[in-house]
């Protein structure tokens, strides 16, 4: 299927909505304007999700990430005080090898992808998955990793607030 | 000939739009089609907005013994398009300090966030502007989404009340979000759909003249009522209205806002309310459908509007019959009664679907439901021992 | 070129800058947030390899990508609850400060 | 030789109510789980939880015989099961199930019935007790596990709850343990219980082994069923019987522990300890008939014996009948009394069974329960009216005081006597009569029963007579009971008399339903002569009692002192009985004296012996590790030693690239993912 030119402006569109925002959160100074920026990259994420016909996914995606996950991002950050722009610099003292060693991490995925170009599949595949077969399937293959996940999330739930909670005795003190 | 009438009465938006359609070039007509969908819903809610607030003002007015706007216009029905005019010539105070860029995205990412909800509402028979697989979820991510312009008012606006708002109408919206999607869980076990119009379509029976509304069966009916408050809490109404608690915090988030973006607020709040009335009425009041069979002949539409006008007015009798809840009692009442009992819910569904057909499932279930309501309501309503309250900060 | 490899692109790029994130920012939670960006740009992926790979009525991908958020929920959860208990003991979230193990 | 049961074609598939059969003993069982975890002294919802899943258990039950009626009315004879895998080991499979078919209806509805009725009867007597949660949570459980015994279809299911009734009877009958008497009697009930227990537990795994199930049906496969009967019938064992009469032999030796059958009676009367509804649940309604009911339900295999079981099963009911009739006489206790009297009739059920059939013990059970319920009751009334006395020589003319526990016992003891015509007890026992005297193998049984039927009026006779009548011997003075204790009295008098109705030979409506036939009302029957003769008889039978007891003692009142009017008749016999026939000196001085010196034995074993083996081999480890210690010290440690500095010095290089910042390791690690990919690509290029 020769992609057609809406379909690739629409692509590009997303994918530099969903750079961009990936850069603006890690570049800004600002911690809250991160926070948001990173919602950016989310929506990026989730709109390319639906471009790949996995609706699922992607409202999965809006839900968890821009629902829960930032709303949690900002209040830690409130809580931990870090929505004042330090005095000190933002970046860290070993920030060069740091991007030195993300470029190199980028280089070496980019020629494994660009490498690999030929052997690549052009069309994507033909079935339109329901979310009926995507519920069908949680409860019927999946099911064991569900519950695990359950367990899971259970798990990290009491963990986090065990890890969060403040110790009264130790305040006594 | 008089039921052709009436179906033609039932599709008239969806003919009109076709015709409108027809009219264009061929490459421009999806083009049309969704602009002009979208203007529809705008317009159409926009006015339910303003019939809405007048609605409230003029009743809480009578609740209140007194009259209400009753200047501009007869009685006073004029009185939106007053405050409409007054909001858009206003100026927009922004604070010194505030973070100029996020503080003007906040109102608009709330009032695009709130429509978007629109588009899997099926608001008539054939009538949803994007019939989507998962509508279910796209509506809650959309909803969710609307916490982050909450976060986002009251963190830019510099100011300490609107800090407080934020803080507590994200707590409240997060607590609150999960017996919604909880309570709607059980209207998709009954369906197995996330299709809203599915779930529209198949609550569109009847028996004996009635209809097969979810909120006719027992855990349907526990649902619904738990939906209810979840509701009024999701959309920050009375007796949740905590965030916006004009005694303790002025406004909340939105105490630094002014002018049109203050209005944008405003409109968003209705809208959301108006929207998440039409979830509840799609999930447990059978969306379009008519109460009884004989009523088919009037327009789905008029019943969707109907039921959700409907809503509207238990909110604003809410408003003005019950006391504001405090924060902790707020949150005692989310996690300790709303969700447990919403689980409970959860599992009486599982066991209706179990157990086949029959009058035996209603008994038991209502029994469970019933026995479950009236031991926690009435563990709840003793008097605790409030000691002094303690509160943890991340210090 | 095949639109599969300009999404493996994008998702190479989403990845790279995460870790840049993860590894130059001082704040503890913008590191967070540069593992968010990483673990989302494999779920991208994941995705875009179920969708186009030959078998995408096997779910494989998309259920990995479904699994992936939950589990990364999980994880954030974990991982601010940590910060914070951090920042209550250290007083601070700056990484190039936080270098001991004794609380 | 093997018949089913049943005229009618069966009708095996689960209707929704069988679907549902199972909440019948689970309801009451999570009320105790919830009682259980309950503040102490919640007295009202307990009782309120107990009460409500017994009578929500009542509602499925009767729900459950309504469609078993219903079944019948048209011809089917419903028998309807759910079964499931429970566990699997390589080929077979260990299936639990549970069986809806008119047996089980039947006792459904009379457990829950007598039970619920027992259970608002216990909030009056037990309302000033401080552990009354605690015993309304044993009472749910032992419900439940009754219930349990009673729907199972699977032997295994029967005999998990039949341990449960086994544990929770221990439970209550040592409520009071404080009371030492209490807690020996509680003892005792459970170990002698376990006796039999592990003959029955034998027997379960001889029949797995033999048919490679444990379902009674189960749609031609079930162990109940002809297909495998035939087979185990002419499986051999040992002594010339049949694996099925040997089977069936063993299951017996568990019936009779549970319901006291000859040898195994002991914990019985001892259990009387108790608190009184108590022992009106277990000895009336449930726990004993627990055993007369699992022989009913595994009739067909009994029947498969070739009579040999059936026939052990008679004499060791007939025997007991009269065993226990003749030691009731000589008690003075008002508990104990209607104690030996339920052993008695437990005797008379097993013998019914054995002669009759499944109907004619079943009947014995049902009318026996609601009677005997009612005596137990109304002797904890007697007992609560004066003053915790349970002496009845120290009673007397109480009829005055409490006539409505007179009136509702007076119908009890009528009943149990066996009073013509109008009661449920003379319908029941002249059936049981009525099959001794048709029984083909010996007359002994038939003597025996008409022995122990004089006796049974006579004991209860002297009883009314000594509690009831005569003048007051007590101290204080007696009162009637509050209303929640004399209600349940009056509805189990009503059963008392009316269920007789549906066992009258004119019109054997409880045998058809049992059997799967159409019932028929013929009122010529009455006037069969054979009928005639029987009914005579049996009226003289209960007539002599009657007159032979008020003869002897109506009226009087002796002090408590006094001798008793036989014991100046025939002081040896007297003592003998009074002292129960010293079965349970016998048992002492045989058994128990057995079991402590084979006790002392094994101590001296323990101690000895395998503590001599066990500190040899102690010892030689011991020099052995002595050695390897040297071996250690000297060899082995020089070159660990310097080995280990080596690697120390090697980790202190090392640990300068852990210097506690995380993204120095995150970076390491990206790097190495670049190294590796890089490996991975260049190797793979083409």
């Amino acid at each position: 299927m020769p992609s057609n030119p809406g379909d690739v402006i629409l692509f590009v569109i997303l994918s530099a909505l969903t750079v961009a925002g990936g850069l603006a959160a890690v570049l800004l100074r600002n911690v809250v304007h991160c926070a948001l920026a990173l919602t950016g990259a989310f929506i990026g994420l989730a709109l390319l999700f639906l471009r790949l016909d996995a609706q699922f996914a992607g409202f999965a995606q809006i839900l968890v990430y821009v629902g829960a996950v930032a709303i949690l991002v900002v209040f830690a950050i409130l809580l931990t005080r870090s929505s004042e722009t330090p005095a000190t610099g933002v970046f860290s003292k070993t920030w060069l090898a740091g991007l030195v060693v993300a470029a190199a991490v980028f280089a070496v995925l980019a020629w494994a992808v660009l490498q690999s170009e030929p052997a690549l599949p052009h069309a994507p595949g033909e079935p339109q998955v329901s979310v009926m077969q995507i519920g069908n399937a949680l409860m019927g293959q999946y099911v064991l990793p569900l519950e695990i996940v359950a367990v899971l999330l259970t798990a990290a739930m009491i963990g986090a607030v065990i890890v969060a909670m403040h110790e009264k005795k130790e305040t006594a003190k | 000939m008089t039921s052709s009438f009436a179906e033609n009465l039932d599709q008239i938006f969806v003919l009109l739009k076709h015709w409108i359609v027809a009219l264009v070039p061929v490459p421009l007509q999806p083009l049309v089609g969704a602009v002009l969908s979208v203007a529809a819903i705008i317009v159409v809610f926009a006015t339910l907005f303003a019939i809405a607030v007048l609605m409230e003002r003029k009743g809480l007015g009578r609740m209140q013994n007194r009259y209400g706007p009753n200047r501009v216009g007869p009685l006073g029905i004029l009185q939106p398009a007053a405050d409409g005019i007054k909001a858009l010539i206003k100026e927009d105070v922004v604070p010194y300090n505030a973070d100029h860029v996020v503080h003007f995205l906040a109102p608009i990412v709330l009032v695009v966030v709130v429509f978007m909800g629109y588009a899997v509402l099926p608001i008539g028979r054939n009538m949803t502007f994007v019939p989507m697989d998962a509508g279910l979820l796209f509506y809650f991510a959309m909803g969710a989404s609307a916490e982050l312009s909450v976060f986002m008012a009251g963190w830019s606006s510099r100011n300490k009340y609107s800090m407080l708002g934020a803080m507590r109408a994200i707590a409240q919206m997060i607590s609150y979000e999960i017996p919604l999607l909880m309570t709607s869980v059980i209207v998709v076990m009954m369906t197995g759909s996330l299709s809203l119009d599915k779930i529209a379509e198949v609550q569109n029976q009847y028996t004996w003249g009635l209809p097969h509304w979810f909120v006719f069966t027992p855990m349907g009916f526990a649902a619904f009522v738990m939906f209810a408050i979840a509701a009024t809490a999701e959309t920050n109404r009375s007796p949740f209205d905590l965030p916006e608690g004009e005694s303790e915090i002025i406004a909340g988030y939105f105490t630094e806002y002014s002018g049109f973006k203050f209005a944008e607020f405003f409109l968003g709040e209705y809208v959301a309310m108006l929207s998440i009335s039409g979830l509840g009425a799609t999930l447990f009041l059978g969306g379009w459908s008519a109460p009884l069979e004989v009523l088919n002949v009037v327009p789905s539409w008029f019943w969707f509007v109907v039921k959700i006008m409907t809503a509207m007015c238990v909110f604003i009798w809410m408003r003005g019959t019950l006391p504001r809840l405090r924060q902790d009692q707020l949150m005692n009442f989310a996690w300790k009664f709303v969700l447990p009992m919403t689980l409970l819910d959860l599992m009486v569904a599982g066991l209706w679907r179990f157990m086949g057909e029959g009058i035996l499932r209603w008994v038991v279930c209502s029994a469970i439901l019933l026995a479950a309501y009236v031991i926690g309501g009435r563990a709840g309503m003793k008097r605790e021992q409030f000691g002094p309250r303690s509160y943890r900060y991340a210090e | 070129m095949s639109p599969l490899s300009g999404y493996l692109l994008v998702a190479a790029l989403v990845f790279a800058i995460g870790l840049a994130g993860a590894l130059t920012r001082r704040n503890a939670i913008l590191v967070l947030i540069g593992i968010e960006l990483m673990l989302n740009a494999a779920n991208l992926n994941l995705i875009a390899f179920w969708r186009y790979g030959p078998h995408p009525e096997a779910l494989t991908g998309l259920m990995f990508a479904v699994f992936s958020i939950a589990i990364a929920a999980a994880e954030a959860a974990v991982g601010l609850g940590l910060v914070i208990s951090i920042y209550r003991h250290l007083k601070t979230t700056d990484l190039d400060e936080i270098n001991r193990m004794k609380g | 030789m093997i018949q089913e049961l049943t005229a009618f074609t069966p009708q095996v598939a689960a209707s929704g109510v069988t679907q549902i059969l199972w909440l019948i003993p689970a309801v009451p069982m999570v009320a105790a789980g919830v009682i259980a975890l309950l503040k102490q002294p919640k007295k009202k919802l307990s009782a309120a939880l107990a009460i409500g899943s017994l009578g929500f258990s009542l509602l499925i039950a009767l729900a459950a015989f309504a469609h078993v009626v219903a079944g019948w009315a048209a011809e089917h004879a419903v028998r309807e099961t759910v079964n499931f895998t429970w566990l699997q080991f390589g080929t077979s499979t260990v299936d639990l199930g549970w069986v809806l078919d008119p047996l089980s209806a039947v006792m459904l509805v009379m457990v829950t019935f007598v039970g619920l009725l027992i259970f608002i009867y216990s909030t009056g007597y037990m309302a000033h007790d401080e552990n009354f949660t605690r015993f309304f949570c044993f009472l749910s459980l032992f419900a439940g596990a009754m219930l349990g015994v009673v729907i199972a279809n699977s032997l295994l299911l029967l005999f998990m709850c039949w341990e449960l009734v086994g544990l929770t009877s221990y439970l209550l009958i040592g409520f009071w343990y404080q009371k030492p008497s209490a807690a020996a009697a509680a003892k005792k009930a459970f170990l002698t219980t376990r006796v039999g227990d592990i003959f029955f537990l034998l027997g379960i795994v001889w029949l797995f082994a033999q048919t490679g199930t444990l379902l009674f049906y189960n749609n031609g496969a079930g162990s109940m069923e002809p297909a495998a009967l035939s087979g185990l019938m002419t499986a051999p064992a040992a002594l010339g019987l049949s694996a099925a009469a040997a089977i069936g032999l063993l299951l017996f030796a568990g019936a009779a522990g549970k319901s006291g059958q000859l040898p195994l009676h002991v914990w019985l009367p001892d259990a009387m300890e108790g608190p009184t509804p108590v022992s009106a649940l277990i000895h009336a309604a449930t726990m004993v008939a627990a055993g007369v009911y699992l022989i009913a339900r595994v009739y067909p295999l009994m029947q498969a014996g070739q009579g040999t079981s059936l026939s052990v099963v008679t004499w060791v009911g007939a025997a007991t009948a009269v065993f226990a009739a003749l030691i009731a006489v000589a008690q003075n206790d008002i508990k104990r009394i209607l104690a030996y009297s339920t052993v008695s009739q437990l005797g008379y059920m097993m013998a019914g069974l054995g002669l009759g059939g499944v109907a004619v013990g079943m009947f014995h059970l049902i009318t026996h329960a609601f009677f005997k319920a009612l005596l137990f009751m109304g002797a904890g009334s007697v007992i609560h009216g004066a003053h915790e006395e349970q002496d009845v020589r120290k009673m007397g003319g109480m009829r005055k005081e409490m006539p409505v526990t007179f009136a509702t016992y007076a119908i009890g003891m009528l009943a149990l006597s066996g009073f013509p015509i109008v009661f449920s007890g003379f319908w029941s026992k002249d059936g049981i009569l009525e099959a001794a005297k048709d029984a083909h193998f010996s007359k002994g049984p038939f003597w025996l029963l008409v022995f122990g039927a004089v006796l049974t009026a006579f004991y209860m006779t002297r009883q009314v007579s000594y509690v009831f009548f005569g003048k007051w011997r007590g101290h204080g003075h007696a009162h009637e009971s509050p209303k929640v204790m004399t209600t349940p009295l009056a509805i189990l008098a009503f059963f008392a008399i009316t269920l007789g109705v549906i066992g009258t030979p004119a019109w054997p409506w409880f045998r058809s339903f049992l059997e799967g036939h159409a019932a028929a009302v013929e009122f010529g029957k009455f006037g069969e002569s054979e009928f005639l003769v029987l009914l005579l008889t049996s009226t003289v039978i209960v007539f002599v009692g009657l007159g032979l007891g008020w003869l002897l003692y109506g009226n009087k009142s002796p002090e408590a002192e006094e001798r008793d009017v036989l014991e100046k008749a025939v002081p040896p016999v007297w003592t003998a009985l009074s002292n129960r026939l010293y079965v349970d000196e016998f048992y002492g001085a045989t058994f128990i004296a057995f079991y402590k010196w084979w006790a002392k034995v094994a101590d001296w074993l323990d101690r000895w012996i395998w503590g001599g083996i066990v500190a040899e081999v102690i010892g030689s480890f011991k020099l052995l590790s002595r050695f390897s210690r040297f071996f250690d010290n000297q060899f082995v440690n020089g070159g660990f030693d310097k080995g280990c500095e080596e690697l120390y010095s090697g980790g202190g290089i090392l640990s300068h690239i852990q210097n506690g910042r995380v993204q120095t390791y995150l970076r390491i690690l990206a790097v190495f993912v670049v190294v590796l990919a890089v490996i991975l690509l260049w190797s793979s290029r083409p």
